[in-house]
């Protein structure tokens, strides 16, 4: 049956606490509250002993938890940092960029990081405007980083387990809201070595009028405003794209030349986004040529999000929003 | 002409530190009848005004968090019943809708802001944790564990901008036993230090930093002391009265030049780190019961006042029947007022100028 | 004559102190030491009295000393915020982006929150990864914050001060390796209120084959292109952004509509970059249906900076690269 | 077989702070005759390894940043004598270059690395700030400020993951007195003293901080107490026998599963704060002149093993040639060695995989 995202991601950490004794997990509340959104629920009760704690309550002090997670994985352990949501990520920002990502490359490659960082990313709900920030934009442009944004429950369970293994830093993006959503697992999801491959993007639906990326939240909304344009006869390409960094261009640029156009959905502020990415990616790929219709992109407003809940609504994609879109570019009205 | 009463104080616990002048509190403190009211009566007020709310985010009428203070009423009221409103500030966490009663806000802006209307604090376009009341000098209203701690001492900058020696008034810039931990608490207790900046670091210790215990979370757990060169205050926070002195003697220490000086108001929180917390898993009931029983900041000073014959049991009964019939009013205007206009979406962004605003739906821009 | 950046911009916070008692400035070295790049030099002498300090000398914590700027202007003074380089604007990044930016939307327009961050942004020389990042991007995305890059000493003094008397926080991206080049000034630049507007971009040479978009150290690279390039009978229109935030859209539309083609010029990493921005807005707009080639960007190699020489020239667009790009785009062999 | 020697050490200064139990420093060191010779010719490598440096510098041979450790010497060669290479680990800041040498780097490596050859520490892509040696612990190398206090600490949780009681071992994480007011140096010593890790936070206060002397930067300028649960230990750190026996009882203190302690090396820097940074405008001509008359590392040690007839005079002559000549060799080396292929542009981004890099001039893509 259908698995919640929470269970997926809980699963994900269980199973490579139980394969590696260099995992680990810290962060604030992962433990004996069971983690502030119940994602590390259960884990300290199974892997911790009281000689050997595997799940670490920290003090609310990001750069100084953050900091010692990369001297660790520096030092050999695989450190899951969690952040209680992404955007108390900006006081522990440098070592992220600078003592994580940077590593490698500033050693000559002495020295390697495989270190996840991960919590929920972006908007949630009525939590006004400092708790709503998406980051994919900005770790997606640091290189040493890779960059994660799982959707479904699959998504959360391969992606992340591939992110422990992975021998490089990892930002991981989850969505408060997605916690609590049911979705099917498949088949090899049942091995506890399934893992997906960290850069490449899944065709959730294929289209042949209009190419839509999106990643997190906004793949289900793209896929339920595919369905509406279904009805009027335009047929949408869904691409959950996944990974932000690397970001599969291969996939996006082979259907945008199939379809000929091109709408970019995400929650975060426009500017400088991961929609500009995608377009301009396409405007220097093969698949300029085959475009019938300019490059569009759906962001969060250029506003800091705002706690009413009309205005907040009206802040972020929403399904209408990308019907009225599509409509648009692909000139039906 | 007006009846005065003395109180005797006693919790404190001083911390001299590197200051071996440092013994700014006195042994008891007068206040007129009136004053023993009205701090009754914010009490009152806040303990409705946050019971309410509880309700009413159950009823979902509040979404997102919201942080109660039921059970720390005493040092709102008392710390602030030493200073002013036009000449000192005060900032502090999220956990701060009595702040900005006590700075002079009405519970309906601060109900309407919880309920994303257009009359609220901040027009809906905040939220529970962000009430601010510029007029008087109340930054908020801070979503960030430990970030007002250093911008509380850039207002204590503005504040002796012109004199070191004499400043304007002081900022009383509050956070948590969690967000004592952080790094930037340190760094801005140094520079205040350094330049002697008019700022009472207070830390509100209620004993958790959401399901975390104190000691869990802090080497040391005691917070008037937290650096050697910044004397401090340990005090009952339970108290109205403590904190009252101990906050007009830390003001008094800052307005001398001497610089910064901490505060530690020792309380208790009896809901949840927010709404969403049950509040249960990480201390027992018996811990909660306990200090509802002997240590509740209204029970114990409305006993206090009776005793002493400054309030009869009729008049605080009456008190509370009056906040409870003025808390309904506000609720009854919020829920009345209107959500803020679509338009509000891209106003505010950038200070009183015209500007284009992107849009979810391109190539729709709105314009301030 | 021509005046070096450097004392532009000493002039521009030498002339705002003194017109404005509420401008002060702070940050590490800027007094005693005169600051570590000498932007600052001689300020401390002029403006300090034993008991009124105007420029202040901070401990090396960002976050704390970036806090308490923030704090300063909510209350009512106007603080010109320095750091050593932006780099380190890391540390603070969370009072620029949540204590700062957001202040005025949270509080529904009670509070408001004048305060410039300056400082070099970059890349410099031989510095390494961790010295070299460039931040345009990143707090280009933020609304709620002003982003200005001057290139000529006429930027600096203009946007400076117009930054200074901005009523919104602004982040002043300054260049290390421009503070000692020379540039003439305006006639217009000897008033004490010579201010340049906050989101208007500069054509700085004008042509009709291909725009090239740039901001700092690289529109002096993009100039000299165009020389070159102007030997090869192509003419290029070189537009100095000036401000990333607001970004004038309308100048690079209105060129791009007439020259049909686009390179974008930056230093900064690619990926949801400047040039990013710039290619994806101009698919949004009219100027779509002008285009005669695909929109091209230059920006740094996608890597952490290296060290040597060689490796690091390698690692952000020289003078030869955007003639060749040009050249290119322009089919000329 | 080897000869001993005992040397009164007595510069210490302890703070016990909440451990009242820690008094782990004796009051002399034993030493042989080949280890004083060591360290004698690992300070005087040192400072010739430095001296050229600047020379280099100033030939243009070394670009950008060059922080040097001249007048530090006794520190990273006498801490560095009481740890072990495999089992304890290192890391400081940008002022590396000495601590690569001590970890069982070479010079060679080191210079290289600062003329950006292929041959250098970092592969000629790190630069003088950037230096590491994952194969003795050494963990670098740290442009930003304080960056590396917390980092410190997670190597010393990876020391101490399997037994906190018994940790494999310690980690020395050094830091400048303009790092220790870095917020995130306390958050660091908040959990590495809840967890109990096996870390020396250490400080090399050499004084200024860039330009800045230490009391305009800390309100209290005492390094070894930062904090009233860390024990800590103030050392004269221009004497590499009183560094090595502070970092063995430090090490002693953590190797028992005391968790962390502080020990401040009471140091000085001869030259600028970076090759930039001509270093006299904050300070007298005097003060550095004093410092190197009356208390230089070097002088001093050689004299003490003279007086004590450890080594000659003409010995220690000959050692000095010795090093000057090697010196010269590596700097031969490292002239001769080429610079980095323009392929390692785009290697060491991701560990051990194939991946894309987007170069400049695009559509140009490197791959690894
Ligand atoms: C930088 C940061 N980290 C984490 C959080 C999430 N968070 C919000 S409140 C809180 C607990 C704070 O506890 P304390 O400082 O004791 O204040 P209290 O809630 O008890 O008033 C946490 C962890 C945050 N808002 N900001
Ligand atoms: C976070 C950060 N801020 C500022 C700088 C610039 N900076 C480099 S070294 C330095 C002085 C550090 O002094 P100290 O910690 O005493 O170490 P020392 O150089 O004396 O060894 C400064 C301000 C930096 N590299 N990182
Ligand atoms: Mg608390
Ligand atoms: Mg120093």
């Amino acid at each position: 049956g259908p698995v919640f995202v929470r269970d997926a991601l809980n699963r994900a950490m269980d199973e490579e606490l139980a394969r590696d004794d260099r995992v680990f997990i810290l962060g604030e509340e992962v433990a004996l509250y069971d983690g502030a959104y119940k994602i590390t629920k259960g884990l300290h009760l199974k892997h911790n002993t009281p000689t050997h704690e595997r799940l670490l309550d920290t003090p609310i002090t990001e750069a100084g938890f953050a900091g010692i997670a990369v001297g660790a994985a520096l030092a050999g352990l695989r450190p899951v940092c969690e952040f209680m949501t992404f955007n108390f990520s900006m006081q522990a920002i440098d070592h992220v960029v600078n003592s994580a990502a940077k590593a490698l490359y500033m050693s000559g490659g002495g020295l390697k990081c495989p270190i996840v960082f991960r919590g929920p990313n972006g908007p949630a709900a009525g939590v006004g405007a400092q708790h709503s920030q998406c980051f994919a934009a900005w770790y997606g442009s640091v290189p040493g980083l890779k960059v994660v944004a799982p959707w479904s429950s699959e998504d959360a369970l391969g992606l992340l387990k591939a992110a422990i293994r992975d021998e490089n830093p990892v930002v991981f993006l989850e969505n408060e809201l997605l916690y609590g959503e049911k979705f099917p697992l498949p088949p090899e999801a049942a091995s506890p070595d399934f893992v997906l491959p960290i850069g490449k993007a899944k065709i959730e639906r294929a289209g042949k009028h209009i190419t839509i990326t999106a990643f997190s939240k906004m793949v289900g909304h793209s896929l339920k405003a595919a369905e509406k344009l279904a009805a009027l006869g335009i047929e949408a390409e869904v691409i959950n794209l996944r990974s932000i960094r690397p970001l599969d261009r291969e996939t996006i640029i082979k259907s945008v030349m199939k379809t000929g156009k091109l709408l970019s959905v995400e929650e975060g502020w426009p500017q400088h986004g991961v929609g500009a990415e995608i377009i301009a990616s396409i405007c220097e790929s093969p698949a300029f040529d085959y475009l019938d219709a300019p490059l569009e992109r759906l962001a969060g407003a250029d506003i800091p999000m705002p706690y009413a809940k009309d205005l907040e609504d009206a802040s972020v994609p929403q399904v209408d929003n990308i019907v009225v879109a599509v409509k648009r570019i692909c000139g039906v009205h | 002409l007006l009846a005065s009463h003395r109180f005797p104080v006693s919790s404190f616990k001083l911390y001299q530190g590197d200051k071996p002048n440092f013994s700014p509190t006195r042994d008891s403190v007068e206040l007129t009848s009136e004053q023993c009211k009205d701090f009754l009566y914010q009490m009152m007020l806040i303990r409705r005004m946050e019971t309410r709310s509880a309700r009413l985010y159950q009823e979902k009428k509040i979404r997102g968090f919201c942080h109660l203070y039921i059970g720390q009423e005493a040092v709102a009221v008392g710390a602030n019943g030493s200073l002013s409103n036009s000449t000192d500030a005060v900032i502090t966490a999220y956990r701060d809708h009595a702040w900005h009663v006590v700075r002079g806000g009405t519970v309906t802006e601060v109900v309407s802001e919880m309920m994303g209307k257009a009359i609220g604090a901040s027009k809906g376009k905040g939220g529970s944790m962000h009430l601010y009341r510029a007029q008087s000098n109340f930054f908020g209203g801070n979503g960030i564990v430990g970030a007002q701690c250093a911008v509380g001492a850039g207002v204590a900058l503005k504040l002796a901008y012109k004199s070191r020696a004499n400043p304007d008034g002081v900022c009383l810039t509050l956070y948590g036993d969690g967000a004592a931990n952080q790094g930037q608490l340190y760094e801005a207790m140094n520079i205040a230090a350094l330049w002697k900046l008019p700022v009472i670091f207070a830390c509100e210790n209620n004993h958790y930093g959401m399901g975390t215990a104190v000691n869990r979370a802090s080497a040391i757990s005691e917070f008037h002391r937290r650096v050697d060169y910044i004397p401090g205050i340990k005090v009952d926070g339970m108290s109205v009265l403590e904190s009252y002195e101990a906050t007009r003697a830390a003001k008094e220490w800052c307005m001398n030049g001497n610089g910064p000086v901490c505060i530690e108001y020792n309380t208790y929180r009896y809901y949840g780190h927010s709404m969403s917390d049950p509040g249960k898993s990480y201390r027992s009931t018996d811990e909660v019961d306990s200090m509802k029983k002997t240590r509740d900041p209204i029970v114990t000073f409305q006993t206090l006042l009776v005793e002493r014959g400054i309030i009869t049991q009729q008049e605080a009964k009456a008190l509370e029947d009056k906040v409870k019939a003025e808390v309904e009013k506000s609720i009854a205007e919020s829920e009345a007022a209107p959500v803020p206009a679509p338009s509000e979406l891209a106003t505010d962004i950038y200070y009183g100028e015209k500007y284009a605003v992107r849009a979810v739906q391109f190539p729709l821009e709105l314009h301030n």
